[in-house]
């Protein structure tokens, strides 16, 4: 059985793999590029090898050479963490082939669920409801499209097949003007992507994102726990997550937990994975895709169902039987996940990098932060923007939100802007503490702008407060002409000076 | 020292009188007013009220992050600010527009040519940084001048993209 | 009913009372000395307001200011923490007498059991045991000392009546020896207060300190949270508490429950309070005290018991009927909390003043801080050391030594001194591993310097550390001197240089 | 750089060869030695182990806490070695020491008085700061020389106390 786990990853999610090895007793070996020397994972972990070069090419996804590393250095296992090699079935099976332990699921259901037609005709053999439509089916034409929509049933899309990014994208409610709709979305394909070829596809209203947490072990047994509501995104990244869902009921869940199950088992699947599904507003679910893999927001489903889901991930890969049954799986309370990226929520988002000078982190009764960063650290462009999720635990989803409230605002991160405020504001809508959100939520009906009723706001405090700074800055600008330059008490506000202006 | 204070368009006369005390359109207030640990947070207590703030300057205001809402200042004394109305108003909207890389990465697309007219949001450039494509768009109408990249660059934060005239 | 909690205290405490208002949605105030200006108590309030000078008693012990100041900005109570006026009748009277609601229990309670031979008698009367001795009985001679002493059994204290810190006190194992000894005795007393009187009281061998958590509504309605085992001090300061007690079986459990409940009923209290015992190895336990106020270590209930403590506090005192019966309290898992002190274990525990530089707080699953210090804070010589609580919740016991051992390793506070390397030592101690020890472990059979068996130790390492930053000042003085004092780019590393001597 | 360094008794020879390498006791190493984030937290990978330390200058040595161990280090040059040698051992056991408060705090009591002999370990001054009374010990045999405060006086850090001659 093996002692040493090398952790294929960087940031949040090295840490928290490494805690998990600690808390077991397992020694650890971090690996990373040369822009890391200095990150958390570096230093938390017994041993640390660097990669290569920032650029993830010549580092993280260097499968090659981590499998060098755990073999020369004696480790045991790889947990590859989410991202980079994650969800390789190559790297997987290298990793097997050089004899150590891959801490994840067998190479063949990580290929099964990563293709997406194969994966859409595997669980459908095993009777999971898929979005229906014509996807995989091949190039359909005109007549055929028409003849196939009522069966599918109106409202639906017409989706370029060659596409993305909603280019040759038409939502058709009547077959009456399909026809006219179809010409035209294959006149935008053709320009866009030089192929006219469409498929059809059900279109999901009011569509709720929620996936349902899967272990499963060596030994034939496979549990669910339970749903996340992942609902919450903005260009298909997840930006806050909740469990249990507020539009969920038991039914639905003990449902999506069968149907999850069998997902899985289709698959033969081992290890700790995830099934996203589409619901509709009656409640009807589809299956979307599997991630054959530890999720970002794992620590949800750990928050209400005190399950450690990393430390179930060792001890299966140890061969060991899951330590629970179906029947020991209870949700208690309510746990919301914000992730907290570095990006500008009044910018377009946009990613923000530099240096971090200082941070004050939320703590105190049922919060939990999960984080790679720390004061001092230097956040690169090479990497995602996400730098810590902070989860909180309340008993009711009330309290839970209220609680959120106060870790937010009690969070302070210096030299990178970051999206806490669009939390803060998520917090605030009406519409979201009354649970009433889909995925098109952020995108289309949210607004850093809009006030909530009752929000105070304070622009007198502010007009003020940015005089003071304005003020000093003035002063201290005719200090310095009047000290000169020799004078080393200067150094001091100099410091601050530079430290304001960074 | 008297200043003139904007936030959104609405002003506010504020006279900073000692370091204890500043009036607010004529209104006297008693103010702790405090950086925190050298930061650029900061801490006012006025009338028994305890804030808090993050304080950015911004390339002609400051920005004020207080209570999770972003408040755009514009502080000017009243030497500047009556320059300012003798010289019009059309700062902003006047002068070359010099787009800058707000972040290192890479270039992945020009959707705009030289010569060509945009309005005010088009979008100018995308940026790939992070794992994450960003649209650069203009910030006002004007005509495409200058582009001193091309896509597949990589560039430096700060760097000049293209100017909108 | 209020809706505005002014709290008299300052540090983690006062944080932790400002967190709970805020999850209920109630306005906080908070007061605070010249010294905390800065203090985070007063960043995360909604108000505060300046009490005075740095001392204690010309700050957070001005009663009546606070009182004064409540009544002005129109807080409907006072929460006055721990320490400070928290346990004083007087002050909790004065903020009833201004008809405002005193967060605790009733004065008359206070005063009860603040006076060591009223508790003593009140609690007697009630049923519950009072460690055997003759304290508060008078002033008896010799030979009364002598008859009662075979009553109480062997073996005992002899201890000054005015005494205090082991002058005067004799432990007496046989009848034949204690006539020498009450001599002896007497003349230490004599010499060291100015008066000979002695008492007798049995001594505990062994003993445990535990505690129970008490909680009761003004309906009438009394229940127990279970124990603390709080055995791990240093004179007679608590240093790290656990729940549930190694020591304690579910029979003991009851046993101590049910008189605790019984105790605070005998002085009809109200609110959160702690009964603490002294156990002996045979699991005979007796009354030592009450405190009537919330506790420094109430987080290790609220960890294994689910309730939170200060919430439950807020909800009494606005008069609502508890929300738990006995019959709802279960304990879950296991508790354990670090008091991290500014503190020097490896001088004597000397404490440590300063700005603390740089923080990197332990988190991820099971971890939780409560503190009141932040990086750029200056810990002064005014208050008390403990900066943080670092707690921990495991499944076992056992998952909670290993959590707390990574936190600990974790935790990086850099400006004091702390006595983190004590609970590191400690986590590695087969002792307190095995639960073995009690009131006499810290400071009779502990050591810092002492190596458990198969910890590894890396002089070898240290020594290369050293030797590597002695030779980086070197090369910088050097550098220096060349240099010459003018350039500017010095400024750098002069500030390096700083930080590194401060 | 040569260096001689001892931790216990147990003498270490070091050489810093270059910005990574060095030779312990002649067996050279590869090292990474990084200061983190211009603290006095320093983090060294050698041998592909990750080890982590405080270090902070004592009086005469280093203090490295390593591991929840702390190490005193003392680090000479050759040169210092043999001038140490040369001079006898007994540095820390000559001259006249000054007790200096560790922290600011008030005077409780000074049971030792002028031209008194006191040994290793006697308690020279209780300090009460924090709401603790701390006992300021000698750190070595000698005579008290002269007592510079009086049970009351509020003390600044670093002050000056008393000296053992």
């Amino acid at each position: 059985m093996f002692n040493k786990v090398l952790i294929a990853n960087r940031g949040e999610i090295a840490v928290r793999i490494l805690r998990a090895c600690r808390e077991l007793g397992i020694e650890t070996v971090a690996v990373y590029s040369e822009a890391d020397r200095q990150a958390l994972h570096v230093r938390y972990a017994d041993e640390a090898y660097l990669l290569g070069p920032a650029p993830s090419s010549e580092s993280y996804l260097r499968g090659d050479k981590i499998i060098e590393i755990a073999k020369k250095c004696g480790a045991g296992a790889i947990h590859p963490g989410y991202g980079f090699l994650a969800e390789r079935a190559d790297f997987a099976e290298a990793v097997i082939a050089a004899e150590l332990e891959f801490i994840g699921p067998k190479p063949s259901a990580i290929a099964a669920m990563g293709d997406k037609a194969i994966a859409r005709a595997t669980v459908t053999k095993a009777g999971v409801p898929v979005v229906p439509g014509t996807e995989g089916v091949g190039n359909l034409s005109d007549e055929e499209l028409l003849a196939i929509a009522p069966k599918i049933s109106f409202p639906l899309l017409i989706k370029a097949t060659a596409g993305g990014g909603g280019k040759g994208m038409r939502e058709v409610r009547t077959l009456e003007e399909m026809p006219g709709l179809i010409t035209s979305a294959r006149r935008e394909a053709k320009a866009a992507f030089g192929d006219d070829n469409v498929y059809l596809e059900k279109l999901i209203e009011g569509a709720h994102h929620i996936e349902i947490q899967i272990l499963a072990d060596r030994h034939g047994n496979v549990l669910h726990l339970n749903e996340r509501e992942c609902s919450l995104q903005r260009r298909h990244q997840k930006l806050l997550e909740e469990s249990p869902s507020p539009f969920a009921d038991d039914d639905l869940r003990r449902r999506m937990g069968a149907v999850a199950v069998k997902a899985a088992q289709a698959v033969d699947y081992v290890n700790a994975g995830t099934i996203e599904f589409l619901v509709d507003k009656d409640k009807n679910f589809y299956f979307l895709e599997m991630n054959t893999r530890l999720q970002v927001e794992h620590p949800v489903t750990e928050l209400v169902t005190g399950v450690d889901i990393v430390k179930e991930q060792i001890r299966i890969t140890r061969g060991r039987p899951l330590g629970y049954t179906q029947d020991d799986i209870h949700m208690t309370g309510a746990a919301i996940e914000c992730r907290i990226n570095a990006e500008d929520p009044y910018n377009g988002f946009m990613p923000s990098t530099g240096k971090i000078s200082h941070i004050i982190m939320p703590s105190g009764p049922g919060v939990r932060v999960d984080t790679g960063v720390y004061p001092g650290f230097t956040i690169t462009p090479y990497y995602d923007p996400m730098i810590a999720k902070l989860l909180v635990w309340g008993e009711t989803r009330g309290q839970a939100i209220l609680r959120m409230r106060r870790a937010l605002e009690e969070y302070r991160i210096v030299g990178v802007r970051t999206n806490i405020p669009f939390h803060q504001t998520m917090m605030d809508s009406h519409r979201f503490m009354g649970g009433q959100y889909d995925t098109r939520f952020v995108e289309e009906r949210f607004s850093m702008e809009a006030i909530e009723e009752g929000k105070e706001i304070h622009p007198d405090i502010a007009a003020i407060m940015a005089t003071l700074v304005a003020h000093q800055q003035t002063q201290r600008a005719a200090h310095v002409v009047r000290r000169g330059e020799r004078d080393t008490s200067n150094w001091k506000w100099v410091g601050r000076w530079e430290r304001m202006h960074r | 020292m008297k200043y003139v204070t904007t936030i959104n368009g609405h002003e506010f006369i504020i006279e900073v009188i000692d370091d204890r005390h500043v009036s607010v359109d004529g209104k006297v207030l008693e103010v702790d007013f405090e950086s925190v640990s050298g930061e650029p947070v900061y801490s006012l207590i006025v009338d028994g009220k305890s804030h808090e703030a993050y304080i950015y300057p911004g390339e002609e205001n400051w920005e004020v992050l207080l209570q999770g809402r972003l408040y755009p200042v514009i502080v000017e004394d009243e030497r500047e600010k009556r320059l300012r109305a003798a010289s019009g108003s059309g700062v902003a909207e006047s002068g070359e527009f010099h787009l800058k890389a707000p972040m290192p990465g890479l270039i992945v697309a020009i959707p705009v040519s030289e010569g060509q007219e945009v309005e005010k949001g088009d979008v100018l450039l995308i940026l790939e940084s992070m794992k994450m494509q960003n649209e650069l768009k203009s910030p006002r109408a004007g005509v495409i001048e200058r582009i001193r990249v091309k896509p597949g660059d990589s560039v430096e934060q700060r760097q000049k993209l293209l100017s909108v005239a």
